[in-house]
């Protein structure tokens, strides 16, 4: 299991190289990166602020909870902070399991949590202005389903 | 004493990251009157408790909850991280 | 879109690189890799039989029409054949999409798919024999979900 | 005269991986009918139907359709893949 909140960016590659590798009990690696999108066409960067301490504290516990109930071979979080520019990966989760579908929902469920549950806050940079991104509902229901 | 943090549009509002904070509030919700109480930016920053969240010693929490025994206190708006 | 059926084995990292980049309107990527599993400590290797030409037209049209489906940005199958050791990868699909869930759901839609209508037929050699892996009532319910 | 293929252990019990069969029949199943009743190995390979899965022209179809304009039919269990 690895946790890392960090500004720097991540190499998707070397994170992905060994996890999960050399085990007979794992059929199955699921892997979700978030990208920095830009839906107006006017966003320059996505700012993210998150708290300190709180951060690798929650998405820890969250981790061990999903290991133990998927029984997941191993998982991994990497969220980034700071500013990030449109087409930037923002954050990814890795699962490892037997089966299928206890790789996708964990990591389902990783993302439910970390969209709504873990302590980040987005601010969009637009040419025309910055703001706060508010919170969805849809989000807040996605983690309730589990 | 406790460590009062302030995250995203509230710590703009208030316009401070932390503070430390002498108070006999016996709940969240009592410091949160507290700090209304204070200035008009605090009064703006808590206007509406349902759009905040709160986290005690970095366990998220509810406005209800005793503050005895908790040291670091945070208000932030609902989380957007992913 | 790319679909490849092939006997040699696929290099993730390089798969991953480039998919879903260079575009501001993609927020997700899910990637899935199956590996050889070991279930019963007695196996030595899977032999994948495939029906070339079937195979590659038939993964061709459910990504189409996964594409489409969930608005996909790209899509990408890669199902390897022929001999395979515990530990190897089998296969991998990577879906990119404006959201997550849409990431997610195209490719478990995709990987639903592949275990229960594209033609491949597993072998297990064990120490202690050779088998046909039966298909399973679960694959075939979880297809029909869609 | 149509081209009939055999995959995983359909092709290990009738022994072969394709064969060409002049035949008039007019459906998969009256296809089958015909193989079955040509020798025991075919017998076993089609004994239930049940258990095993027909594609015509690479498309995956049901044992109660047409043959007609049929070049290519196939025969297997259930797949496995992924």
């Amino acid at each position: 299991m690895k946790i890392s909140v960090q500004s720097a960016p991540f190499d998707f590659a070397a994170e992905t190289a060994s996890f999960g590798q050399g085990r007979d009990d794992v059929g199955a690696v699921v892997t979700f990166t978030g990208v920095v999108r830009d839906d107006s066409g006017d966003l320059e960067a996505l700012e993210l602020e998150h708290y300190p301490g709180m951060t690798e504290a929650a998405i820890g516990k969250i981790t061990e909870q999903a290991m133990a109930r998927w029984q997941l071979a191993d998982a991994l979080v990497i969220h980034r902070h700071g500013r990030l520019a449109v087409g930037e990966p923002i954050m990814m989760v890795a699962t490892a399991a037997r089966h299928r579908v206890a790789a996708f929902e964990a990591a389902e469920f990783l993302m439910d949590y970390l969209k709504s549950r873990a302590p980040f806050w987005k601010k969009e940079h637009m040419r025309s202005g910055t703001a706060w991104v508010a919170a969805k509902e849809a989000d807040e229901d996605a983690l309730n389903r589990w | 004493m406790v460590e009062v943090l302030y995250f995203a549009w509230v710590r703009e509002r208030i316009g401070l990251a932390r503070e430390q904070v002498e108070t006999e509030a016996k709940t969240v919700a009592d410091l949160v009157a507290e700090l209304s109480a204070r200035e008009p930016r605090y009064e703006a920053a808590f206007a509406d408790t349902s759009a905040l969240r709160v986290a005690l010693d970095q366990e998220l929490s509810e406005f209800s909850d005793p503050l005895a025994g908790v040291r670091e206190v945070a208000f932030f708006p609902p989380m957007t991280g992913g």
